[in-house]
């Protein structure tokens, strides 16, 4: 009888076996020069590590993974010749990639054209899924209405009786859906704050004083700002040097990945948010033994703790690995075609590092929001976050079908009762 | 509002633009080429001096080292690389057409945006240690910090220094003979070749020294150096090409044209630069100080 | 060739004043050139010979006074216009198009009269046969497919004049038509030009320092001198005064 | 013997993207930017180098992303669409030709510049409308009235571009046979001489500025109809020093020369960031570098007689 079904099972894993590719060919497209480098890099790291990882234990499902990195650098028109090159010419199975919303908006529609699985791991547009369906194309990562309606319930939290707000973003797309959908979040949980300052500073100006004398001499209760890379690094160390963080209360909503950068130069008291729950020391899952892992080898490697960039590539690639495992199981051992592969994505529930992420029918993840306020430990080298606040992703996601803003602006007080207390 | 703010902030922003700026004026009154990769340069100095910084920081243990660092490293980047792209790249340029100047320095800046990245990462670098030694002080109820002032004094230093020098000394009068007509300056014997060099290792000298200056404000990552050009360009232009004094003139109308903006019409900030480049290029296109060169029938 | 004094000037200078700082160009300037004469501007260098001919073809404006042309008034008014109403205008130092051959800037000449703005190439039949004539009448012919960069100054200086006789102007301003022709070839070239002049009814007003020159090929002189005409008329006379001879030539042979 | 090489490679062009459908893209792309770079080897005939072109490039593709969002039939026609990129540019390039064209040499520059960067700005700022640095999506147009799937749309824009601009180029290389055409490089020599023959250099000067605009704004259409998004950055100071680059690559001596420089161009490119992702503007630079001082005619100066048609000053 065992010979039997020893044969009998040896058979069907080899006919299983038979029909897996060789190997999967993934595109990762990220940014490796440039002001935006400062997120591709991370990103890169996570994915060089995890990949690795999954290599060595056999790959995905059986196949080992061979990733072709390509440069995010050079604009939409660029980006969309390289999709089409790693798409028809290195025959890549499925892309993970862009940071830019640009080109996150110029290389969806290619997808669905050239019929290849695509999962945007960054960028930050709600546009994307909110104008259009897709069927190739998906993104694992929330989107600006989470971290701004994240911090407008944190700040209201914090600061119950908040008064008058101000904001300081880059003239850009990112900066502009960050401070509208933040202003509408605030003004629709407490009618009576009233805006002192608009502030927009050019994409990469690095240079903040007159911005900072008008915000210094304004003393708004809370200043918003959606500023990343060398710009936020820039403007903090501006403002540190004159006092606006003593004047103001800061909310830097993209802050988490800057925060090794700053280091003690940081103060206490500043209000960062990890655009979803990306924190090395996530309050609930930092002893996970997963978590733990992935951090202690990313520092062993890198010499850097995560950011939230490399968390976001990591949901990337636990996503695609689920979805080949889940798409196995559909199909009985056969390996996915394309279409089964963007099918078994939808709906997919995953454990990632730091918690769960659900795609939903339209393609969009939602993923709880972590915010913190910043305090200086002798353990850490840099600002750590201390009564953190973990906010349930229907609370800060606009349902499907809803354009993140007509939503932002349904929200009432009341929705403040919900939202426990930061502990 | 008090007015005041807006026109001090003004100062300032427009006194690092010159800082930034005057380093390409003075290449173009001298060798008549507009040096596109002004801003690697810019870049090169701020790399510089951060490094020097900490590396005086933490091997001669005091911080106030990091502000001779400021200094030397453009000494250094101008020092060193002057001569060297002077020699290597520009000696064949002088020769060429004006469209084929501004392609080899625009070939040069791709060049060194990437000898720069193989050279100093992709890392963000920063040295505030200048920002908080110096402390700050409050003006009309709004803290600047005292090197802000550092900054105005240090531009009016290399103002008066530059005119000072290319009036009263030697090499100065020299370096003007050759602005002005260059077959001329040759005619009389000047070495012309060594002219161009040391003006050249000025220039980038200069633009090293807006970059360490800028350093411990701003951030150094990759792509600093391609922000600062445009905006020179547009300082340069409006002052008048070639002119010193127009860089210090074209670099106040642009700061304190920016801190308008701010205080009044935030949505205009991005657009001030190249709003009063327009402005003024339409009403007199060779810059407030420029001087038109009649062609000799 | 005689011209009588009762039919109108064809160009006339009324009050000129121009001053290059210091340098008194013009000071009250009135002087008429005839239909059909040849007339030599002779005087000390620098006197504001050639700012003369600047100022008639709009190049530069005076400070005071009128200029004009069959009675129509032209100070001020741009070159082009100005050539455009039949006033070309030949240089001391050849201005060429050095990009191009001899026969392509004669031929861009002619296409400048007519049939500049036509979508039509520039080496069209008539055009380049009109270019043939020129060039044989001038003696160029030989160097008509030569690099202008690779041509003798005597061949530079014809074809600048080629290039405003093409315009068959009714008024031709020459600077020293001769100035760097070797002196064999001065005559051979002013033989030409003149056959030439004379072929198309030409007026013609030169600036001149060879009185050889002058004597042979001018019908009237006027001596220039400080910014105003010291004196006008037959070369014969005009040259045998004592006080021109000093001011303007230095003591003759 | 350059004729011949140009018909060889004119062929190659139009068979390899049967063979590798990517590299269609990839020169729908250089065709698209070799027009731009046309339309400035004419004005650097005249010793005219615009460091503003984008502007136009960026018009005529935001014109065809704008039109494409109104409703109605002739509004969804690529025809349509690209003659109103070409007309865009025209536009665009008489309005801002009226005050160029009174300037030379780094003032014609620095003024083209500031235009450009102005738009830039504009393009980013007018986020409402313009979709800011996010950009618009350009989907996919009606060829002929028929609609088509969007790869065999892809093809068909190739071969369509690739007739387009063997089109323009003849009329072009007519243009400057013209009297007018001809005086191009007269104004670079001897700008005064040519006024003196009564030539109004100014409106030679606006005429031929339009014309480079009008090929800008043609080219910029196309990228947008190949790309189907498009950004801001198309009208970024850097997007024009390129068109400058691919004209001075390929030669400006004559009509094939920009074009050969625009596929030369996206080649490297494409290979600098395949293989070099690290240090592709290292090897754009130098290549530059080199080409300027030892082929200063350009690669297609190269591919013909030795001898330098175009006297340096």
């Amino acid at each position: 009888m065992r010979t039997i079904w020893g044969i009998a099972l040896v058979a069907l894993v080899s006919v299983a076996l038979a029909q897996r590719p060789a190997e999967i060919r993934l595109g990762i497209v990220t940014f490796l020069s440039g002001p935006a480098s400062v997120f591709g890099i991370p990103a890169k790291n996570a994915a060089d590590l995890l990949i690795d990882q999954w290599n060595r234990a056999g790959g995905v499902s059986g196949v080992r993974i061979r990733p072709i990195v390509v440069d995010e650098a050079g604009g939409a028109e660029r980006q969309v010749a390289e999709f089409r090159r790693l798409v028809l010419d290195e025959k890549v199975d499925l892309v993970i990639g862009y940071i830019s919303s640009a080109d996150c908006l110029a290389v969806a529609p290619v997808a669905e054209e050239l019929r290849v699985p695509t999962i945007l791991f960054d960028c930050g547009t709600p546009q994307i899924f909110e104008e259009r369906r897709y069927t190739y194309v998906f993104r694992t990562a929330a989107h600006a209405a989470l971290d701004s309606v994240a911090a407008a319930l944190y700040v209201l939290k914090i600061n119950p009786d908040l008064k008058t707000i101000a904001g300081i973003n880059q003239d850009y797309a990112w900066g502009r859906d960050s401070w509208e959908l933040f202003k509408a979040a605030i003004i629709a949980l407490k009618p009576d704050v009233r805006v002192v300052a608009e502030l927009w500073p050019r994409l990469y100006a690095g240079e903040y004083s007159t911005e900072i004398s008008r915000l210094l001499a304004l003393r708004p209760d809370v200043v918003h700002s959606s500023l990343w890379g060398g710009d936020l690094v820039s403007f903090v160390r501006q403002g540190l040097g004159r006092g606006l963080f003593g004047r103001s209360r800061v909310v830097l909503t993209a802050g988490e990945h800057m925060l090794q950068e700053l280091g003690r130069t940081l103060p206490s008291g500043v209000i960062i948010g990890a655009r979803g729950d990306h924190w090395f020391l996530h309050p609930r899952t930092k002893d996970d033994p997963a978590h733990k892992a992935f951090v202690e080898e990313y520092r062993r490697r890198f010499g850097r703790y995560p950011v939230y960039p490399s968390y976001h590539m990591s949901q990337a690639l636990l996503a695609m690995r689920s979805a080949y495992e889940r798409a196995l199981r559909d199909t009985g051992g056969r390996w996915p075609t394309r279409e089964e592969f963007a099918r078994a994505m939808v709906g997919l529930e995953i454990k990632t590092f730091t918690g769960t992420v659900r795609i939903r029918e339209d393609h969009q993840a939602v993923e709880d929001a972590l915010y913190g306020t910043t305090a200086q430990t002798p353990q850490y080298p840099f600002a750590i976050l201390e009564r953190m606040l973990l906010l349930p992703k229907d609370l800060v996601m606009p349902p499907v079908g809803v354009k993140s803003l007509d939503w932002v602006r349904t929200l009432r007080p009341e929705v403040l009762r919900q939202v426990p207390d930061p502990r | 509002m008090n007015p005041l703010l807006a026109l001090f902030d003004g100062l300032v922003y427009g006194s690092l633009l010159f800082l930034v700026a005057v380093g390409l004026t003075l290449v173009f009154g001298v060798l008549r080429i507009l040096n596109v990769a002004h801003g690697s340069f810019y870049a090169l100095g701020a790399y510089t001096a951060v490094i020097l910084g900490l590396w005086a920081e933490r091997a001669l243990g005091s911080g106030w080292l990091s502000f001779p660092a400021l200094l030397l490293a453009p000494v250094l980047v101008g020092g060193i690389l002057g001569p060297l792209i002077e020699r290597l790249v520009l000696r064949w340029a002088y020769v060429r057409p004006e469209v084929l100047q501004l392609l080899i320095t625009f070939s040069l800046f791709l060049v060194l945006e990437d000898l720069q990245k193989l050279v100093f990462g992709v890392q963000p670098y920063f040295l505030d240690r200048p920002l908080q030694l110096l402390g700050a002080v409050e003006i009309g109820g709004v803290p600047y910090t005292r090197y802000q002032f550092l900054l105005v004094l240090v531009a009016l230093l290399v103002l008066f220094g530059l005119r000072f020098l290319l009036r009263a000394t030697p090499m100065g009068k020299i370096l003007v003979a050759v602005v002005a007509d260059r077959e001329m300056a040759q005619a009389l014997g000047v070495n012309v070749g060594r002219v161009y060099a040391v003006a050249f290792s000025l220039g980038v000298g200069l633009a090293a020294l807006g970059g360490a200056l800028a350093s411990p404000t701003v951030t150094i990552a990759p792509g600093l150096g391609a922000e600062v050009i445009v905006l020179s360009f547009a300082v340069v232009a409006v002052g008048g090409l070639g002119q010193v004094e127009g860089a210090a003139l074209g670099a106040l109308l642009i700061g304190l044209g920016r801190s308008l903006a701010v205080y009044w019409l935030p949505e205009l900030d991005v657009l001030v630069p190249y709003l009063v480049m327009v402005l003024v290029l339409l009403f007199r296109p060779v810059g407030l100080f420029g001087t038109v060169e009649v062609r000799r029938l | 060739m005689p011209q009588n004094r009762s039919d109108k000037p064809l160009l006339e200078a009324r009050d000129l004043h121009l001053r290059f700082g210091g340098v008194i160009a013009a000071a009250g300037i009135n002087l008429k050139v005839y239909p059909g004469e040849f007339l030599a501007i002779i005087g000390p260098n620098g006197a504001g010979k050639s700012t003369f001919l600047n100022i008639c073809t709009g190049y530069l404006r005076p400070e005071r006074g009128q200029v004009f042309l069959e009675g129509r008034e032209i100070t001020g008014l741009p070159p082009r216009t100005i050539a455009n109403m039949g006033v070309a205008r030949a240089f001391q130092i050849p201005q060429l198009f050095t990009d191009k051959t001899v026969e392509e800037n004669l031929l861009l000449a002619l296409a400048a009269r007519e049939g500049f703005w036509r979508w039509l190439p520039l080496r069209a039949k008539d055009r380049v046969e009109e270019g043939q004539r020129l060039l044989r009448a001038l003696g160029l012919e030989p160097f008509a497919s030569f690099a202008v960069a690779e041509t003798p100054e005597g061949v530079r200086k014809l074809l600048d004049v080629g290039m405003a006789l093409a315009l068959r102007p009714k008024l031709l301003l020459l600077d020293e038509p001769t100035s760097g022709v070797s002196s064999e070839e001065k005559l051979h070239v002013m033989d030409t030009l003149v056959q030439a002049l004379r072929a198309q009814g030409v007026t013609a007003v030169f600036v001149e320092h060879d009185m050889d020159v002058v004597r042979r090929y001018a019908d009237r002189v006027a001596v220039w001198a400080e910014g105003k005409i010291m004196v006008e008329g037959e070369p014969g006379e005009v040259l045998k005064d004592p006080q021109v001879l000093a001011t303007v030539v230095g003591v003759e042979e | 013997m350059r004729w011949p090489l140009l018909l060889l490679a004119l062929l190659v062009l139009g068979i390899l993207p049967l063979f590798l459908p990517w590299l269609g893209f990839v020169f729908t792309l250089a065709l698209a930017k070799g027009l731009a770079a046309l339309g400035i080897a004419l004005l650097l005939r005249a010793g005219l180098v615009s460091f503003g072109h984008g502007l136009f490039f960026g018009a005529g593709a935001y014109a065809v992303a704008f039109a494409l969002r109104e409703p109605g039939r002739g509004s969804q026609e690529a025809t349509l669409l690209l003659l109103l990129a070409l007309v865009v540019g025209l536009v665009l390039g008489f309005l801002v030709g009226l005050f160029v064209s009174r300037y030379r040499g780094i003032f014609f520059a620095m003024l083209n510049l500031a235009f450009s960067m102005v738009f830039f700005a504009l393009l980013a700022k007018f986020y409402h409308w313009t979709g800011g640095t996010d950009g618009l999506r350009v989907p996919t147009p009606t060829v002929m009235g028929l609609v088509l799937e969007r790869n065999v749309f892809g093809e068909v824009l190739f071969y369509a571009s690739l007739a387009l601009v063997i089109g323009l180029s003849l009329l072009l290389h007519t243009f400057l046979e013209t009297p007018v055409g001809k005086a191009l490089g007269a104004i670079q020599t001897n700008e005064v001489r040519l006024e003196y023959l009564g030539i109004p250099v100014q409106r030679v000067i606006l005429l031929t500025y339009l014309l480079s605009a009008g090929l800008a704004g043609l080219g910029g259409g196309l990228t947008a109809l190949a790309v189907g998004h498009v950004v801001p950055e198309l009208a970024y100071w850097v997007a024009s020093g390129e068109f400058v680059y691919i004209a001075i690559l390929g030669g400006i001596g004559a009509v094939p020369g920009p074009l050969l420089g625009a596929l030369v161009y996206e080649l490297i490119r494409t290979f600098a960031f395949k293989y070099l992702a690290y240090s592709w503007q290292l090897l754009l630079g130098t290549t530059m570098l080199l080409v300027i001082f030892f082929a200063p005619g350009g690669i297609w100066m190269l591919l013909g007689e030795r001898r330098q048609r175009v006297a340096s000053k």
